[in-house]
């Protein structure tokens, strides 16, 4: 029945929506609790301390904050939905212009290094379920212990210091070398830019410049998965199906890898979506120690400046993307799973 | 509407029940999609009696329905469309409160149907909320030294550290405390070893005896429904084919369903040979025309596909059967 | 007696075993002081929260009779001590087993100065977000229909922020502080519970014992208390056992980034952060507190995960 | 011959409470071609009996004594030597249909992985389009509507009856010289447990398997079997040709059971029901297991524990038929 199917993507794009909506309501919310009077409004749009009495209603009329609250609301919606979040109170420039140039670096680590720790997680989650018990089993557990309760700042600072500073195996900090001159944004991506123009320098100080913020992410990141991969593959071993794979006579391994695996992986999907919000959030405090020029690096310093309306626009775009990445994981668990897809 | 089994006074009686649920999701997105619904006929149009002070049984496999035609009777589901009278009265919205007292149910799986962090003694005082603490506690007390368990031993424990024949006990216990005069016993034994399941058969016949209580007795045991039933009714796929006398139905089966049922029963006697039925009960979304036993029945001839047999009083009222073969004039028909 | 059931693997074969007549409260408690990661992590979570209670007490009573050096009669040391170039930077001895910080205050009695806030951020961080996500997520269950839906929708809102950019906006929002750390952290903790506690309800509502209960005309508020969300909590446990590590460490990093207890007030994400930039050379001034972050963390994680072992009976591997 | 030959097993299982013994030493023969119902109720051991012959004990068992395949001892057999030995030369039924089959893979897959197996073990290479038409002569045998449909079926889009009979057809498929069916119909209605009991009948003989039909209900173990083995907890009590078990049971138990089994009417006669439950293994009772449920107790009952005496060529494990000596 692929009707079906089609009805629950549409379904899942439909609740998608909402919860962005929900979303850009709820930031409105907390705007207006914060800064309940036009005046204190406006002046988080001037931006500065200095300003004229009729400079402030300027901005309140340019901005319509003498309206009433739901047709700023609507406003506001219609707005954030066109890609218009205002102009930077800092850099005087529109908030999506900056945030264009920082959200591909930002997603660009991220998601190397949530594929790096889905692996790691994985092998080590289905490894520790296959030798429960054993010293590996142990092994696993110390090792994913130590990575999952040490703080984000803990791991990226043993790294900077170990492989930057002592080691001087790679570079300490910033997305790539600042002599070099950045290719021409075609897709906005850097990685691929470089690797679109034949700019290899570029792309191998990309590269370079990348491995310890993705490390550190990733190291943080994949008790969480291991611990989810282990306990779901003792409990597909467990079942009825993985002992009829055995009584068929099938080794070991190809018990694991034909039965247990495809089973005890589609929790980790799910997972993996949280992860992200996880190593989004995990990203702030990376870029802060790495120098590295991404959303969050521009996060921590709108906190620093007190820039509400960057902070406040960075917090929408990182839940769009984490709503954007639980429909694909809602989308990969139906394509993985036939009891969703089929139903 | 005549009586169709008994001349006995009955305490229940249901009419032309319906009980239908959506098949799918059936959200905003799929109304907007001119989606057809499709429904999954659980009860389809069945009416039943229950006699006052007497045991009626209600077998059938697994998506007969049984078990929601019983659910229905306690008012713990509202049926789509039908008709309950509890003691002559139409159950309503308004005397629904009422009714209730009256009834109580015991389900099949003492283990969800316990709340595991209660004590025995609160589990059986709960439907006594109404009375002082005293007059709970030796309304408790009673109720399950009534059901053969001791109360100083028990009632502080709790249910999650009792064993399934214990559990069941307490069950029953809870739902005597309040007095009721129908009880609904959905499986009461299924999920209980055999040498327990006896213990508490026998258990309830006793408590019938003493207390006149009604009961339902649903199972899948048609041999345990035999045992402990004055009056039976057999369901298939959402409709009921057979009706009666308990031992009239067990010494003369009608219908085709009730005699290969009686047949695929594996009993104590080595060697005998088993005839099952062919196929599986069908699906309740779209079930067969006509009979919906007529894809797995022997005997089956056209105009059971095409015609919905009623259900019909054969030999003088005590056994009905809904079955083209008893019908009189299905060669002119 | 689960545990058993489980531990063993098979369903109907140990259901005999599984009467011992033990109360199953005393099985889980058993396997919990039977089990060696357990037993080590809720030694580290006693000797954690036992300090806590106790600096927590000194702290409170110097705050209200005004006697400030009452809030480090029992640290070796000062912790607030003004700075003192001449004991910047000391490496540990046994005068200053941590060390000092570039201030010359004793590493040590600011981690144990520190504590009780850390322990009081945990604890009332999860039951806040407790006692807000299990009543919205038993209603939600419970009624099902559009009450669930709007709740669920409003829960996917918040829990697309990922919690610490949140709380990062929020505690800018409110103001620094303690209290805003602890009201934004609240804010982006609920919702995940409210989804926990909708889940076990969903499974709750159509037990028996639930639908008795309405059929006996029991009040509905008695139900979804005593039968639902009592229910629902024992699974709900074991997670939150792990959260109050993880909000230890989400507390720990946010005061890393500055936001929350503000100088001259030690924190153990602070105190790790202050010392980054002395790392290689004064290498104790940020190990230590990161070290007192992770054993803490641990120890939560330890209980956390034993304990869903033992609730959910999946013992089967030791 | 012996297809099986049991001698003195015990299987442990290790829980947070210590160790238990869920089978206690057990002596069995199962001869070559016939069917044997091993009967008990929960808490028995009667489903670990299976998985201790198969060796797929969950991590927390283990095995003692000797299992025989033919004569090959398996308890002490490498796992490699053990996996050749599942599939063409045990093969399993489970108890749950719901959870036998893997939920990710459609049943054509499920049933080539097992030729594979099979084809492998012949030094044969798999080819798929003939695996696909033994799969599906198979799938006809065990008597499924629509093979070819079915073939491209998801396990959850089956209902239990015919996810029972695709397992049956997989161990048609690997030509196992013993079936070991783990309550393969408890979870079935009665009209279509007649259907399966019927078919594993029918093949049984056909092919010449023996079988070990392993189950709570004595009912249905006396419909397939020609000898039943009586469990409880963890010791045969009884273990003897159908007929006799059924129509002269030596064993209080074995009596017990037959007699609470419902029949007739509650007007005429009110059922038999030993007193009590089975014990708890960790609280066995001392002498006779059965003892404290026993209508005919006596002194020595509970002093020592019974050994296993034969009586009409059946063999029973009780004092009223062992005239030894008192120790």
């Amino acid at each position: 029945m692929r009707s079906n199917f089609f009805f629950f993507l549409v379904r899942r794009a439909i609740n998608a929506f909402v919860t962005l909506l929900l979303l850009i309501l709820l930031v409105f919310v907390l705007i207006h609790v914060v800064l309940p009077t036009p005046e204190a409004m406006a002046k988080v749009y001037i931006g500065s301390t200095h300003y004229t009495q009729s400079e402030l209603q300027s901005v309140i009329v340019r901005y319509g904050l003498d309206q009433p609250i739901y047709v700023q609301f609507l406003n506001y919606l219609a707005n954030a939905l066109s890609g218009n979040f205002g102009m930077d109170s800092l850099y005087k420039v529109p908030e999506m212009q900056l945030l264009d140039k920082f959200i591909p670096i930002t997603l660009e680590f991220v998601v190397v290094a949530i594929f790096l720790q889905v692996v790691i997680g994985v092998l080590t989650g289905g490894l520790a379920a296959l030798y429960r018990g054993k010293a590996v089993d142990w092994g696993i557990k110390a090792l994913y212990l130590v990575s999952w309760a040490a703080p984000v700042f803990l791991w990226a600072t043993l790294l900077q210091f170990g492989f930057a500073y002592d080691l001087k195996l790679l570079p300490s900090m910033n997305v790539a070398n600042p002599l070099l001159t950045p290719p021409k944004p075609i897709t906005g991506y850097p990685l691929i830019d470089s690797a679109l123009e034949g700019d290899w320098s570029y792309f191998d100080s990309l590269l370079q410049h990348m491995v310890l913020p993705v490390l550190a992410i990733a190291i943080t990141g994949f008790g969480l998965t291991t611990r989810m991969m282990r306990s779901s593959s003792i409990e597909v071993l467990d079942r009825d199906y993985v002992r009829l794979a055995y009584m068929k006579g099938l080794s070991g391994g190809k018990v694991f890898f034909g039965t247990v695996f495809r089973n005890a992986i589609i929790p980790i999907i799910t997972l993996t979506a949280v992860q992200f919000g996880f190593a989004i959030s995990g990203a702030v405090v990376i870029e802060d120690i790495f120098l590295y020029k991404g959303m969050g690096f521009f996060l921590y310093q709108s906190v620093v400046n007190l820039d509400y309306v960057a902070i406040l626009t960075t917090t929408i775009i990182i839940g769009i993307s984490v709503i954007v990445a639980n429909f694909v994981a809602d989308v990969l668990y139906a394509l993985v799973d036939p009891r969703v897809r089929l139903e | 509407m005549t009586s169709l089994l008994s001349s006995e006074e009955n305490l229940v009686k249901a009419e032309d029940i319906k009980k239908y649920f959506l098949a799918e999701k059936s959200g905003l997105l799929e109304r907007l999609a001119h989606k057809r619904m499709s429904y999954i006929k659980a009860v389809d149009g069945v009416s039943v009696e229950i006699p006052k002070n007497r045991t009626t049984a209600l077998v059938g496999e697994s998506g007969s329905g049984k078990t929601t035609l019983g659910r229905i009777l306690v008012t713990l589901e509202t049926p789509s469309s039908g008709k309950i009278y509890y003691g002559g009265l139409l159950v309503d919205e308004k005397n629904l409160k009422e009714v209730r007292k009256r009834m109580q149910i015991v389900f099949q799986n003492p283990f969800e149907s316990l709340d595991p962090r209660m004590s025995i003694r609160e589990i059986v005082e709960e439907p006594l909320f109404k009375l002082s603490a005293d007059e709970k506690q030796s309304r408790a007390k009673a109720a399950l030294e009534a059901v053969g368990l001791n109360y100083n031993d028990v009632y502080y424990r709790k249910a999650r550290d009792l064993s399934g024949g214990q559990r069941q006990r307490v069950a029953i216990a809870r739902a005597i405390a309040p007095n009721p005069e129908f009880i609904l016993l959905d499986e009461p034994t299924s999920a209980l070893d055999a040498s327990v399941q006896s213990q508490v058969l026998n258990l309830l016949v006793e408590l019938k005896k003493k207390y006149n209580y009604t009961y339902l007795f649903i199972t899948h045991n048609i041999l345990v429904a035999r045992y402990i039933s004055d009056w039976i009714y057999v369901m298939y796929a959402g409709k009921i084919v057979e009706a009666g006398n308990t031992e009239e139905v067990f010494e003369k089966p009608l219908h085709p369903y009730t005699k290969l049922l009686l047949r695929s029963v594996p009993r104590l006697e080595p060697g005998a040979k088993l005839e099952p039925m062919e196929g599986e009960a069908p699906s309740l979304l779209n079930p067969p025309p006509g009979c919906r036993f007529s894809p797995r029945c022997p005997y089956a001839f056209d105009r059971c596909t095409k015609e919905e047999p009623r259900l019909v009083q054969v030999s003088g009222g005590a056994h009905a059967v809904a079955c083209h073969l008893y019908d009189p004039n299905r060669r002119w028909k | 007696m689960d545990i058993i059931k489980k531990a063993v693997g098979f369903r109907g074969d140990v259901d005999a075993a599984a009467n011992t007549g033990v109360p199953q409260n005393l099985t889980t408690w058993y396997y919990m002081f039977h089990k060696k990661e357990a037993v080590t992590g809720m030694a580290i979570i006693v000797v954690f929260l036992v300090w806590s209670a106790l600096e927590g007490t000194m702290q409170a009573l110097a705050y209200y009779v005004r006697r400030p050096n009452l809030g480090w009669v029992l640290l070796p040391h000062d912790p607030l001590a003004s700075p003192n170039p001449a004991l910047s930077l000391r490496p540990p001895s046994l005068a200053y087993p941590f060390g000092t910080n570039l201030n010359g205050q004793d590493i040590l009695s600011r981690l144990l100065y520190a504590a009780p806030k850390d322990a009081a951020a945990a604890m009332v961080v999860v039951f806040s977000a407790v006692v807000i996500g299990g009543l919205l997520g038993v209603m939600a269950g419970y009624y099902g229909g559009w009450t669930d839906e709007i709740l669920m929708r409003v829960t996917d809102a918040f829990l697309a922020f990922p919690g610490l950019v949140l709380a990062i906006a929020l505690s800018m929002l409110i103001g620094p502080g303690f209290d805003s750390v602890l009201i934004s952290l609240t804010i982006i903790w609920w919702p995940i519970y409210a989804r926990l506690f909708r889940g076990q309800t969903l499974t709750l509502k159509y037990r028996g014992f639930v639908e008795v209960s309405r059929l006996f005309g029991v009040s509905q508020l008695r139900v979804l208390f005593k039968h639902i969300f009592m229910n629902a909590i024992d699974p709900v446990l074991a997670y939150m056992a792990l959260d109050f590590g993880t909000v230890i460490l989400t507390y720990s990093t946010l005061a890393f980034l500055g936001i929350g207890i503000q100088p001259p007030y030690p924190e153990w994400g602070s105190m790790s952060s202050d010392g980054l930039s002395f790392f290689p050379s004064a290498w104790w001034y940020t190990l230590f507190p990161s070290a007192t972050i992770l054993l803490v963390v641990i120890g939560f994680i330890l209980v956390g995960d034993s304990l869903q072992d033992a609730l959910s009976g999946r013992v089967s591997d030791r | 011959m012996n297809a099986i030959t049991i001698r003195d097993l015990s299987v442990f299982y290790r829980t947070p409470f210590g160790m238990v013994k869920v089978l206690d030493g057990l002596d069995a023969d199962f001869e070559e071609g016939r069917t044997v119902g091993v009967v008990g109720e929960s808490g028995s051991g009667k489903s670990t009996l299976g998985f201790a012959i198969t060796r797929l004990l969950p991590p927390a068992g283990s095995a003692k004594g000797s299992i025989r395949f033919y004569d090959t001892e398996l308890l002490s057999l490498p796992q490699k030597r053990m996996r050749e030995i599942r599939g063409t030369g045990i093969f399993m039924v489970m108890q749950d249909p719901f959870s036998s089959l893997n939920p990710v893979k459609r049943v054509r897959d499920q049933l080539i992985e097992a030729l594979q197996v099979k084809y492998e073990r012949r030094g044969e290479d798999l080819d798929v389009p003939r695996a696909e038409k033994e799969a599906l002569k198979r799938l006809s045998d065990v008597k499924l509507p629509d093979p070819d449909l079915m073939m491209l079926k998801y396990p959850h889009q089956l209902s239990g009856g015919q996810i029972q009979r695709v397992v049956i057809a997989m161990g048609l498929l690997l030509e196992p010289r013993v079936m070991i069916a783990d309550e393969p119909t408890s979870a079935l209605d009665v009209s279509i447990q007649a259907q399966v009991i019927a078919l594993m009948k029918e093949l049984q003989q056909n092919y010449g398997m023996t079988l070990i039909f392993v189950t709570h209900d004595l009912a249905v173990a006396s419909a397939v079997s020609d000898r039943i083995l009586i469990l409880y907890a963890g010791k045969m009590l009884e273990f003897g040709d159908v007929e006799g078990v059924i129509k002269e049971p030596l064993h209080p138990y074995t009596q017990g059971l037959l007699k609470s089994f419902p029949a007739g009417s509650y007007k005429d006669h009110e059922l038999y029901s030993l007193k009590g439950m089975p014990p708890s293994f960790f609280d066995l009772p001392p002498g006779c297991r059965f003892s404290p449920r026993c209508p005919y107790v006596f002194d020595r009952c509970t002093k020592e524990e019974p050994r296993l005496v034969q009586v009409n060529g059946r063999l029973v494990r009780c004092f009223l038929y062992d005239k030894s000596a008192e120790q």
